[in-house]
């Protein structure tokens, strides 16, 4: 048993002060964001509705099967393939996505050799219309700080076995250009549809931290 | 600058831990926070490099302790009392500025920012070409992180000429404005990055401007 | 590591400020946690080494917010847990060690921990040698900080051989014990370290073992 | 006026959990450091008259008056000065100044031309036997990340004037040796004693982000 006699509440002190950024708990930062917005509104910047929309967007229209239609379609139309890694905007483009956070994209294709994996050590640029929004994970410190250095140990940590003579590529967004990886089709999908493939493609396999599912994965698989 | 946003390549933070049926916002206040800073870009008083920025000087103790939402809040904070939105007698209307509306709101989306600008000169580097990254610490907002600096690549890419974000983000020390630079993919090898200790097949892939290149 | 004891060019912690007659201690527990350190230390259970990584390996967000006794803390609360001290039914006794009196105080701290050592072979190196330091990012205890790596440097004083703390911390990985190796002063321009913009009047001195330069 | 809408308190939030070193606030802490010592001292490790001696060592008889006794009788005795720069370990313990945390003495000389600055970047590595316990900003981020980086921004932060083309030197103390500046004897103070000399000797001063103080700062002037 443990003797360590301190409980694990959420906060902690600081010894030290600063001018900024501080608060006691969850509702203090509800507070500051209510507030903000108020004032904000109420001074002309900001429209409700339209800030509303702008969540609604994200919350619910777009997200990671955007970007499964893009692979699925992919894998199974070579000539497609080529215009998306020839120039991905356009290719996406051809599916209606496109825009913020997704002004400049390449598409980086695994193989038998080569697997890529995509990270923004400097912040979270993610390609929101082919993704949505990132999850947590890839915005915090562990994905961020590790997978340029240790990429093999964040694969572990996923759960994702990979050979030691496949080269891993990591590809850091440090600029305006985001990627998308087209995961390897998995096999025994000869001959389906578009829709069916896209069932295969989940977000971490579109990041590089997952495969495309297998066929016998498919049934009872919450799609993420 | 080398603050808490500078990851790559730091120990310790523990594993990669994904939660699993993850919601899109763990708190309402996280949606607002998003719709706020996409709603008051628009308004055109920050560029994403001065807002970047922004966040990126939020002291490392605090940046590191901080949700993702809660460094966004921080920084758009930052911004908005930079700029005295919020200063008594200070509108919308007495700054010029024109909010965006829900009928605008899939057009701006759709629109974005691209980056891309007309090259004032030639790029000096084609795909195949070997460069090596300056060493250089500016306490000033680059986007060329402190583990890829010193270290010789492959050009993989070339971009064309994009808007230089060293010199976007900070309007207030010079007028050299967007200076567009010309952009490249720049492959490194994991050994020569992090030591002969890395898998020999591994390598890092950034997205790196001319004037990161020791000339 | 590169942990959040890595400090050495960081940025955005804003300004170093100087308490005005600062006491010893801010509180009674930070003076207990100091008397507790020094008081295990004697156990021999552990070595500095050992301790330091103990520290470095809270995670950074704790790290750069916790004040330095909480550090400490943290650190001993690892060790004793690691060497399973309040496990019930142990006692120094069951583990066969001394606790250290009053009368051996002083002593003890006058005795303190020299680290130098025996040479296991001649110096490779003398003063005025050029070396240039290795690159390399183990996630265990090393003291080349990460602003250290891959520079050249300046040998200005041979201090003979010292404990390798890169060894003397992970007992429990190999048995190289302390592995003592030849400690060098090694004189580094601040130009070369951060880049040209630096005063070119100014250096950075700091000691550094063998092991830790280009052969 | 500020508009930010959030307070100042101590502690924050944390939304991502972790499984050590987090307690509420300063009386945690102290239950914690309590519980520990009790258990130690219960189970025959610790001895509390060992751990109040040691505290009260460096709390009322170890300190920075001990560093000023060396640089004034360096000051004033040119032979006891070449020893110090020779061998500091032994010139230090002439004094009986000597053991933990300054087991491996170094004295650095300011110049004309040199100014010598000290920190340990890694942690907080400090020459007891003569300074007795750093101050918190010798600990602190702050000072150990920017001096090495900024050395002339942190003479800055003390308020402290250098010409430019004096050169600075820090000493990051990486491993055992543990390093005393020898601030520069300020005039006017020919044919003191060292005890006068020492009065000059501020602990800062002989960690390299002050001067010794100037004759007619003496008065008054509380030392540090």
């Amino acid at each position: 048993m443990s003797s360590k006699p301190h409980d694990h509440s959420h906060g902690h002190s600081h010894d030290h002060s600063h001018e900024h950024g501080e608060f006691s708990d969850l509702s203090d930062t509800e507070l500051r964001v209510r507030t903000l917005e108020t004032l904000l509104t109420e001074k002309g910047y900001i429209d409700t509705d339209a800030v509303n929309e702008l969540i609604d967007t994200y919350e619910t229209k777009v997200g990671p099967r955007n970007g499964a239609a893009v692979v699925a379609r992919a894998w199974g139309d070579a000539e497609y393939r080529t215009r998306l890694l020839t120039n991905a905007t356009a290719a996406i483009a051809e599916l209606d996505y496109k825009g913020r956070q997704g002004e400049h994209m390449i598409a980086v294709e695994n193989t038998d050799t080569v697997h890529n994996m995509v990270v923004c050590t400097l912040c979270s640029c993610y390609p929101w219309p082919v993704l949505g929004l990132p999850p947590i994970w890839y915005k915090s410190a562990p994905y961020r700080s590790k997978v340029v250095i240790d990429p093999r140990g964040v694969l572990e940590d996923f759960g994702v076995e990979i050979s030691a003579d496949k080269e891993i590529t990591v590809w850091d967004s440090t600029a305006e250009v985001r990627y998308l990886v087209i995961p390897q089709r998995p096999s025994g999908t000869d001959g389906w549809s578009e829709e069916k493939l896209a069932k295969l493609v989940t977000r971490n396999s579109m990041i590089g931290t997952g495969y495309a599912l297998n066929p016998d994965q498919l049934v009872g698989e919450v799609q993420a | 600058m080398n603050g808490g946003q500078d990851l790559g390549g730091m120990q310790g933070f523990g594993p990669v831990i994904e939660e699993q049926n993850e919601p899109h916002f763990h708190a309402d206040w996280e949606a607002r926070v998003l719709g706020l800073v996409l709603a008051t870009g628009p308004l055109g008083l920050w560029n994403i490099d001065i807002g970047r920025h922004a966040r990126e000087t939020i002291p490392p103790q605090d940046y590191l302790s901080f949700s993702y939402y809660q460094i966004w809040l921080a920084g758009l904070e930052k911004l908005i009392a930079r700029n005295h939105l919020l200063d008594e007698g200070v509108t919308a209307k007495t700054k010029g500025l024109t909010k965006l509306t829900l009928k605008n709101v899939a057009t701006t989306l759709a629109r974005g920012g691209p980056a891309n600008r007309e090259a004032q000169s030639a790029a000096r580097f084609k795909v195949g070409d070997q460069i090596t990254t300056r060493n250089f610490n500016p306490t000033t907002h680059t986007r060329l992180p402190r583990y890829l600096r010193g270290h010789t690549g492959e050009i993989v890419i070339v971009h064309g000429a994009h808007v230089f974000p060293d010199d976007a983000a900070h309007k207030e020390l010079h007028d050299r404005g967007e200076n567009p630079q010309w952009l490249y993919t720049v492959r490194f090898k994991a050994t020569d990055i992090w030591g002969p200790d890395k898998n020999p097949n591994d390598h890092v892939h950034a997205d790196l401007w001319e004037p990161y290149f020791v000339q």
